[in-house]
Parts: C-alpha cells; structure tokens; sequence
C-alpha cells in the first residue's frame, strides 16, 4: 500500500478541511465559448473542465450517419498543463480514449437523439487542471454545454465522484484522495428521473460499502444539480437582461 | 490517434430487436434461454505453444485467446516494488461483420482496461513477488485476443485471462555483468492465488427485467448493461457500458452478479484442474 | 555463419526426425469462426493460422471500388504471443506488409473477381503460433476460408515452402531451418491447374537446386490439398448430418 | 502524418465577404471599429495552477490559454550552455465549428513556430540562465490552446505565451547519485527581460486599406494578412500567412505594426503589475 | 552567438566567394518528370529542388472541394540523404509542414483557380540537396511546374533568400550563413506585379536593414527570373523542335 | 498504420490493354521493343553531393535516385559481428498520377525489401567489415527515391542501390571518452565486391509469351510478373508480384533472367568506371 504524504482522515476531517459528506467548492458557468452552439466550464475544488457542444449537424463522412438517429461523438481531453508535476503527452491515452466511451454512454440516455437522424452532435471536454474527480466534472460540463446549446434532454446528468478512504466512504475525491485511497466509483445520475448513466467503480468494496457509496453519489449529485440550475438561470437571466436592454 | 467516442458502428434491426425485447419480457430469450441462465461456458489453457501462459474461453459462440509474455521492465515510480501488468485487447477483424482493422478502438480499449482493473485490485496475482531488484521487474504482457464476438466479451476475456496467468510459467532472471536476461529453459509457476480470482459478471436489462450473459444481438437492444467484478467477497470493479440503471435495478444487478460469480469460478477452477 | 544451436540435419534426418521431403504433422479444419461467411484453421507443425473471410461485400468509401470487378483485401498478421522469447509489438511491421500484398496476389489468381463488381472481399489471416512457414500456412488457411465462405474459385491454392539445410532441399521449414538454414523458398500452387501463384526465395541457390525446390513444393503442395480436400468433405458431411437431423 | 497542405476548410458566405470588403473600402468595419483600432484586450495571468507559469489573453472573443510546465532534457547540440524551448499549439475543436479533432494541423503548427521564433529571437528569456550542467537544461513547454477563434490567433497566443513566461515558477533542480530532479516545493521567477518582450502584431489588407487585428469574417475576407512582431526597436520575425503586399503596402504595415506594438505592450505591462 | 567555422564576410567577401548582392550559380529545368503535367528543377547552388504538378484534376473525398474554386495542395519534403552530416528522418517534421503551408499561399495569389471549381491542383516538392534557401529554391520549382502544367497564372512567383551576415545585407544564403548569420528573410515575388507572396523573417533587423533586405530581395528575385524565362523558353524551342521533326 | 493489401488503385483502359496483349502475341511490344530488349538503362553516380554515396538509374522513362548516409548503431543480436542494412524506398508523389502522399505504402515497402534482401544474401557489401566494436556498428541507410514510374521500378531501383553503395564513401569512426563519432572529413570507400553485384531481373508473362522489362502499361495488362535477382551464378532473391507462372514458364523465365542478368551487369560496371 502507498503512503500518503499526509494523513487522508483525521477525526473525521479530510486533509482538505471537508467532511466525508461534502463536495469541494463547486462553481459553474454556462455560455463560456461564444463559438459554440452550447458550453460550459465546471469546477469541483481545483479540477476544471470545459466543455463545448456543437450540433446538431451535418454527418461527415455521410457513411458513417444513421438513419434513425444523430450520432452522438464525445472527446474527452486533458491540457498537457493540467496535471502537478509533469508535463502530460498531449497525444490521446488509453485512459481518455476510454473515458471518452464512457462520457459518450453516459450522456446518450439524456438526449432524444432520434430526433435527428443523419445528423451528429459532437461533445469536447477539456481538463484545464486536474485534481481529481476529472470525468464526472466533465460530465456535468458536458451535460450543461448540450442544455445550452438547446439540445432536447430527458433530464440533466450530474456527475460526481464517491471514494473509500481509511474504510470511510467519501464524497468527491481530490487527486491526493484518488492516489492514496482504497477506492474510487464515479457516478453519473439523472436528478429527476433517479437514472444512473454513468458508473464505474475499482478498489475493495463490500456490497454495503457499496450501497452507502450510491446514496452518497445522489445526494451529491443532487447538491451539484442545485447549483447547475442556478447557472443555467443565471446565463437565461443574462440573456433576458440583453434582450430587455 | 482519433480519440474521439464512437468508432464504427453496429445494427440490429428494428423488428428482430422488438422480437428480443417482447420475449424478455414474458421470460424467455432469443436462444432459449432463462433470464438467469449462461449459455455453455468452456475454459482450456496452453492453447499456445509460444506463450509463456495460454487460454482460451468460449462462451456460448463468443471466442476469446489469452496469451500471456512474460518481460523484463521497470516499476512504475509509486509502485517500485512490483512487477508490470500490462493488459491488451485485439477485436480481431475475424470477429465479426462491424470488426475493423487497425489498433484497439475505444471497445477493445475498454474491454483491457476493465478486465486489467478486476486483476490489478483482487490480489489474484502477487505483483510483489514479481520485482526482481531496484530497477528491473517481471512484466506480464496480457493479450486478449477475440476470435468471435457473440457478445459478452468482457466475461469471457476476463476468465480466458485469468486462466492464462494460472497457467503461466515464469522465466527464471538471470543476471550477469551486462545486466538481468530471461532463462525460457528454466521456469516456476507464476504467483497467483485463486482464492481471489476476479470474476467478472455483466449483466443487461430490458425494460426493467434482467439478464444475465447477454448475446450480441440482445446486446444491440438493451437498455442497461453493467459488467460487475468480483474477488472472495469484494466487488473490485464495475463498468456500466450502455444505458442506464436505477437504484433498485442496480441492487438487483449486483444480487445477481453475487450468483452468477460462483457459477463462473467454478467452471474455472474445474479447468485448471 | 550463424551456427544452429543443434545439428539440422544428421545422416538424412532433420532435427525434428523429419526426412528432407517430408511435411510436418498438418491439421486442418475449415467453420472455425461462427460469425464469419468462410473460416479455416491451418497448423502446420506448431505453426497455426486462422483465416476469415467476410464478403463478397459493399465496398466503403465507394470511390476505392472497382466497376468491373471485386476488390480483394488481405491481412497478414502475427498475434504478440505467436513468437518465441520476446512478445511481438502487434503493430503491423514491414515484414507484415509485405506479406499481406504477397498473399493477395498468390489469391487473386483463383477467384472469379469479375462476378462482384463494386464489391470487396476480405480475407483476414492471423498468426496464432508461429515456427516457420507461417506465410505459406496462411496461404492455406485463407484458401480454404475462401472455399468455406462459397466464393467462386478456379482452384485452391496450396501453401509450402522449400529451404535449402545444409545443402539439401527440404520441404516444410521449422522455425529452427528458418533461422539457420541457408535458403528459404515459399510456394503457393494450385493443384489442379498447375499454377504458381506464389514465389519468393532468398538465400543463394543454383538453378538446379531451384529446379529440385520446384518440384519438391509440387509433391508437397499435393500431399497438403489431399489433406484440405478431406477437410471440407468432413465440414460438408458435418452440414450435411445437421441438416439430416 | 499528412503533411500535405492545406487540412480542413472555412468558409464565408460571398455576401457576407462583400459587405465587408465595402464597409472597409468606406473606412469602417463590420464590428464598428475603425481601421487601425484593436478589439479589447485583456490578459490574466497565473489562471492554471497545476503549471508552472499560465495566462489567458482576450482579444475581442478570440481566447487562448498559455500554460507553461518546466521539465528537464538535453541541450541542442548547437547551443550546449542553454535551455530549450519548445512551443506547442492545440486549436481545440470547442474553438470554432471549422475545428478538428486531432494532432495539431498546419494552422496549429504555423501558430506555434511563429510565437516560438519571436521570443527565441528577442532576448525575453534568458536561456543561458536555464543551463543546469554540461548536460542537462530546463525544457520551457509552452502549450497555447484555443478555447474560441475569432481571429487573429497569432497575437492573442502571443501575449498569453509572454504573460504565462514572466509569471513562470522555475522549480529548483537538485542533484543527487541518481541524476537531477525538479524540485516544485521551491521555485524561483524564470529569469526574463519585460524590456525585450516581442510583440506579435498582425495586419490585414482590403483593397489597399490596411487594417489591424483582423477578427475571423475579415481574415476570411482579406486580400492580404502578415503577422510582424517587434522587440524593443528591431522586427524579429516575419511571417506573411495570406495573399499579397506590395513594397509600398509593405512599409505602410510596418510603420503601423511599430505602433500597435506600443498599445499591446502597454496592456501586457498593465497585467503583469 | 555560435561561432562559424570559417569567417563569414571577408573584405566583402562571402566564404565562398561572392559578392553580397551576387547569388549563386542557379539552374534550371522545366520538365524533368515525364509522368507530371508539369514539372521542374530548380539550384541554387548546391540547393536542389524538384517540383511536380498534377492537375487540375477531380478531387476525392468531394465533400473536400470547393463549389467555386480549385483546391491547391501543396507539400514540402526533404529526402533522407538530402542534408549534411545525419539522414533526415523521413517522417514530415513540423518545419516541413508549415513551410508547405507557406508556400502553398504563396503560391495561391498567382492562380486562377476560380477557373476550376471543385477540382485540385496538387504541387509536390522535394528537396534532394540542401544548402540553404531551401523553401524559396522550392517556390521557383513550384512556381515553374506550374507554368509547364498549362496552369492558368498571373504571373510566376519567383523564390530568393536574403539574409543578415555581420551586419551585412546578403542574397541567397547558403547553409553555412543560414546556421551562422544573424537573420533570414525568404521572399516570393511577382516580377511583373510587383506583388510580395511569400516573406518570412526571423533574427533582429531595425527598419532600415529590413528596407534593404526587400531591396536586395526583389533584385535577387528579377535575376532569378530572367533565368527562369530562358528554361521555360528552351523547353519551348525542345518541344517545337520535336513537332517540327 | 492500416497493414491491408491493397492501397489505392490503378487503371488502364480495355482498349489500351487489348492492344498490348494482341502486340506481345504477335511479338512485338507497345513501345516497339522486341520481348526480349531492355528499354534504354543508363546509371550515373555521385549525383547527390549531401550523401555519403548516390546514384542515378534510368530505365526508359523509369527514373530512381539511390542515396546512402552512413550512421552509427548497434548490430542485430544474431550478428553481432556485422554491420547494419536499412533499406527504404519513396514512391513520390511526383511518379506518376497513382502515388499518394503518405508512409511507404505495401508497393514501397516490398520494393525496399526485394532490394535489401538481394543485397544481403549476395555478398555484395563485406558486412563484417561495417563492425567498429561490441557494441557499435556502421548502419548504411539506403533510401530509394523514385521520380517518375514508367513500369519496372525494382530493376531500376537495385541498379540505383548497387551504384550508391559502389561510390560510398564512409565517414572514419572516431572514438573518444563520449564514445564513437563519425568524422565526414575523412573518408574510405565502402568494402564491396562488384563481382558479386546482385542484379534484379523482372520478367513479364502475357498468355504464355515471356517479356522482359515491362513498362508502366504493360505491367497492368500481364497474367505473371516475378522479379529474379542474380548474384555470380546463383539466384539469391525471387518475388512473384502478379498473377501466376507454371512450372514451365518459370524455367523459362529464369533462363531469360540469366541472360539479360549480363546485360545489366555491363551497364552497370561500365557506369563505375
């Protein structure tokens, strides 16, 4: 087992401040890249993801469209100066090759994509700094970015991370939390229809530990999903203040 | 390179897929089958001469090759003193009709990594044994190989994997001035313990009914599906691939995948007798 | 000269036992892949090829297809865990390339291309095991795949190749003759026709000697059809019992 | 791998191009402004902080950001007793809808070489400070990545890639047997001459009328684009990227380019304070 | 500043002996490549560029043309044995490919390609020597391939270097002053339009050396073109002559 | 990256290729050769001044250039005691109307690999020579450039390789405390043996008339083409490239090989002399 470099729970405080039950700071704003049909940048503590939503449109090579529904394409991407330490190779890993997959299964229940045949809609999601809990900032970005972009949606997809540090399940786990923890389970969650799109899960976990990570995950989920309102309102708010003007 | 999801694409149509849900629905499945039932499941190791480890599972018409290499590497820096597992997977273009040529696109990907993770967190292999000293460690090349897709590949490439390491025979390290060489003429058995054999269980949903080792073609009409893995009591990892689950399915998912694990490792373990 | 690490070849008998003209152990059997139109499994001592073929099918992107007839697409390729000591990158190799262009135009000559205009067909050959010869077993395998999957064939074509060991021609090279031998003549021939379709030699060799390796690749090629004809009769009879059920 | 030229393709609607070839011709812009007037201008520095240095520059509704990371490497051959420097460019496919997925294209690559020859030739950083011994040097990665192109790339990558140099931390480099490592626990400032900073200043052409920091319907519009950037009192780099000047229009770009220089270099100065 | 191994400028002499106005020896050919539609050789010194030009001619994949004009594509590439001292890596290098970009708009201005809607035009170039003034040595043989091809034009673009040595003004570096000297400027210039396509800058020039630099650069570029009008006529008189037979 | 037989394409008309095959039977060719005559074949040397060795072969309009650089590297585990062959060819995109831009494609590569390994089974070049010590050997980079296709590329291109290798003139290798350099100011000739040139022969079949040299059009209208590469009195390489030969045909075809092996050969030294 690694060691940390500093204790991961004391007396039931985290090494950040945070109680087992408490997001990091969440921020979120909508419409962030002008040339985008639709966008959005989250911030779970200092992870930030940035995420762009262009489509429906026109499927190139034509070949490859369907003809029943749009073709939903997902990128998730990290900035080679988005991890500590190191610079990271920008070229595509495995890693985000498979994030990517799984961001794409994620957000595909959300979206009525038979009502674009033949077309595409494509999804880009930037890691511009990395501290943990990277794939689920990215998919509530990503979730935000196809609401902005005016995308029809069942339901938004909030995403959050749950961890298993010194036996204790944690919510929203940063990078130290990630290294240095037993366990790690990102989720994805519908808030009003009580879906979960997106879950992945490694470590050592018991079926209750497991339980309590799930309920942990939605009412996290639920928090976030608080705030994403809140920004989506804010950037209406503006729009409407524009109009008005 | 193209990192962007998805690669390729896969049809079923519209009428064979209603046909596949409605049966579900009233409990039977498209090849006969139960709603918790596997189709036939056969495991057979040293399948391949020139692997220092070998198998090959078949789950009902689903084909997967397992070879292990064993090389010589360096730790990875937070693990310096372990040894390299480094797992592959190859959707040949034998597969199927959607099989395309070229490196591992994002479900071979997946299928590697998901199928390295439930290894890498169960404690099947003893990764301490395997460094050699300060600098060098042993490196286990795992390469799935998918001969034929009838879907549930993560399944059965897991039990082919985990046959193939079970059957693997170290090369002993030698050193002399020049540096650590491998010895192919002088092996032990690679050191694993069953006990904690990952299993790797996925399970699909239609409507809210579920099923256990899906088809292809049922896998093309799902609304869910989860793979869940499973080490003596632990789940040690899970993938949802497609669509989505509620609290209660995925309880259910889990009761289930518990059962179905005991079914699956007792057929391992009966072919490395 | 690289020295063997045995003798090849001791009082007319190679290192595995075998006389000069003699073939290794050959096994064969065609149906391997379920989902595939033709399959055929090809060992050839402890060098395996599996062979597939999907087509004649609709060719993508449609500017690369033919208007008077099919195009044939081959790939040649060895599995990491097909070669002895070190695992093999699966990146595809030059040595691979080459290959794959050799086997399509030892095939080409046996199929009736002109019946499928503006289609493909393809024919995917994987190294399971390798221990010489792997060319010409694939070869075989693809042949027989060919034959399996009903596409319209002037002949088989049969796969051997020829060395020249210790001066002498033998048939069927080992892994250990490859290495070490002096020549290394692989074939492709059609039985019934006559034909050579395949041809590649390198090592140093009189014209007689060649003379001798042509017609010991003839009488090695018609042993191996002898033993692919048994193969399809046992799948077809094996249909044939199906359907009688 | 294709290197062929040119990748992908824009496009602006012929009515659109003449509204704004007219509008020019009569001395005012599609945005309002006049010709020799700048888009608003903003720079933030330290807005990454997993790296070494970072700034985002704001040019109208063009955005880049700038993030540097200090690793080790070996000199150039031809330069032993300096550091290296190497400038990389991502146009981000969220930039516009003319964006692909992918390595770097022509445009990218363009945009790297053309910022990474103005601070080479200029003197702003002092890579002979960044030599650690006889082999061994400080590597400046400098990664600028569009996030939104609304034209004149060149400039607004240039002043992220300044701001995000003068804020970079250089980690201190310890020795021990084992080689030299980076040490982030203690940084000192990357020694660089705010008086030596090259300015990138980019001028279009319409007709004979010249017009500076094209936004993206003018470069889609122009019969002519240059990019000059400036140190102190000499032009260090030259890169014209579309079209044609004569000598006459040439000199006019230049003259102009020296006095734009002044505006960007003040707003650079303001962020840095 | 790196130190050359000879001086640079002796007495207002260059190192190999010209004055600092004077190129070197240039040559050329139009037509050197018999499958090409257009074709040319061009040295300065020992810089050695060919170029060939195929089209217009359909463009695949279509969803790539143009609905009003011509597609040019243009590649720059050096030969592996082309350069001094190591072989050249013969993967196309960032420089390469942004000096095929730059040649490709310098180029674009000349072209009438509204004339050829949804076509390409494609111009290659290779470097087979290297000795400096590489890109604009490829500008003339581009330029001149074109020319031969019928390509409808506005005017040639003919390539010349200028560089800074010892402070001095020069024309058409060579290797040794491109690696020593203090700055490079390569021009493309119309000679009867007087029009600029191609300029490139690097190293430190005050205003007025720069004024110098495109002084010297259009007189370069005139001497340039009066050879490149005897090429393009002796191809001329070669073709006559061949008629008249 | 794709590894699949074939790449792109190339055609000739009904008409045109009716013709040519109707000729050949009647015993003459489109070009007004006689089966058996070479097109005119002329090699120049040292046509490259950067490289260590080049040469130039035409054969008709066929035209290759062959450039060697000489480098350092390690020897192949299996012969330690020998230098390093590296043989590459380039179709340019200049040849003809079919080449792409792009890596060697499967046409490029067999012809690199048909010119190797003719050289390497002949003895041409004294490998053992090319070893400096345990663990440095000299590595001769042979690149093959063809400029414009006329049929026939691999006869050309191994005259081309042959006279490279015969002018190449090899740097002296230095050793220090750095290790070993290579000094390009002080050079010998390349140990090789002309007596043992290896000549490639490339022989064509219409219905059962034999041709030698094909051109470009011929070479799309054959039923057999194979490459036959003499070295003394041996065949040291064979490369059956299109349709098929029987046994009689190929007796023949080696015999015809034999002969117009003289002929080349004759060129070729008197191009060195």
């Amino acid at each position: 087992m690694k060691q940390p470099p500093v204790p991961l729970l004391v007396e039931g405080r985290r090494a950040d401040g945070r109680a087992p039950d408490q997001m990091r700071d969440v921020r979120i704003s909508v419409g962030v890249i002008s040339n985008a049909d639709g966008s959005a940048m989250v911030s779970y503590g200092n992870t930030t993801a940035v995420a762009a939503v262009y489509g429906p449109r026109e499927m190139h090579p034509r070949h490859l469209s369907l003809p029943d529904k749009a073709v939903m394409r997902v990128r998730y991407h990290m900035a080679p100066f988005s991890t500590k330490d190191e610079r990271k190779n920008p070229a595509p890993s495995r890693r985000e090759i498979e994030i990517s997959k799984v961001l794409r299964e994620a957000l595909e229940p959300a979206i009525f994509l038979e009502q674009f045949p033949r077309s595409r809609i494509d999804v880009f999601v930037e890691i511009v700094q990395a501290d943990g809990s990277t794939r689920v900032a990215s998919l509530t970005a990503a979730s935000l970015a196809l609401a902005d972009a005016g995308v029809p949606m069942r339901d938004l997809v909030i995403g959050v991370s749950v961890g298993l540090v010194n036996g204790v399940v944690v919510l929203d786990l940063n990078g130290l939390e990630d290294n240095y923890g037993e366990g790690d389970m990102p989720v994805g969650y519908m808030p009003n229809l009580g879906r979960i799109t997106l879950l992945q899960l490694d470590g050592a976990w018991s079926r209750d530990r497991f339980a309590e990570a799930v309920k942990l995950a939605v009412k996290g989920a639920e928090y976030v999903y608080g705030k994403a309102r809140e920004a989506l309102k804010a950037k209406y708010f503006e729009i409407a203040e524009e109009v008005a003007k | 390179m193209a990192s962007i999801s998805p690669y390729g694409k896969r049809f079923i149509s519209y009428i064979r897929q209603s046909q596949i849900r409605r049966l579900v629905g009233s409990g039977v499945r498209i090849d006969g089958r139960t709603p918790h039932q596997l189709r036939d499941v056969s495991i057979r190791t040293n399948v391949v001469n020139t692997a220092d480890g070998s198998a090959e599972a078949l789950l009902g018409k689903t084909r997967v090759v397992a070879g292990v290499k064993v090389g010589l590497g360096q730790p990875f820096p937070d693990t310096p003193d372990e040894g390299v597992l480094i797992v592959n997977a190859e959707i040949l273009p034998h597969a199927s009709p959607y099989s395309e040529i070229g490196p591992p696109d994002e479900t071979a990907i997946e299928l590697a990594r998901v199928v390295d993770r439930g290894i890498r967190h169960s404690g099947f292999v003893d990764f301490k044994k395997l460094a050699i000293d300060q600098n060098k460690v042993y490196v286990l090349w795992v390469d799935l190989y998918v001969l034929n897709d009838d879907g549930n590949l993560v399944d059965a490439a897991n039990l082919a994997a985990l046959a193939a390491l079970r059957s693997t025979m170290l090369p002993s390290a030698v050193k002399d001035e020049a540096g650590v060489k491998l010895d192919r003429n002088n092996k032990t058995a690679l050191p694993s313990d069953l006990s904690k054999a990952p299993i790797a269980v996925s399970i699909g949903k239609i409507d809210s009914r579920i099923i256990v080792d899906p088809n292809l073609e049922e896998e093309l009409s799902l609304d869910g599906r989860i793979t869940i893995t499973i080490a003596q009591d632990s789940i040690v990892s899970m993938q949802k691939t497609a669509g989505y689950f509620t609290e209660q399915e995925l309880w259910q998912a889990v009761d289930l995948a518990y059962s179905i694990r005991d079914k699956l490792r007792d057929v391992l373990l009966k072919s490395l007798v």
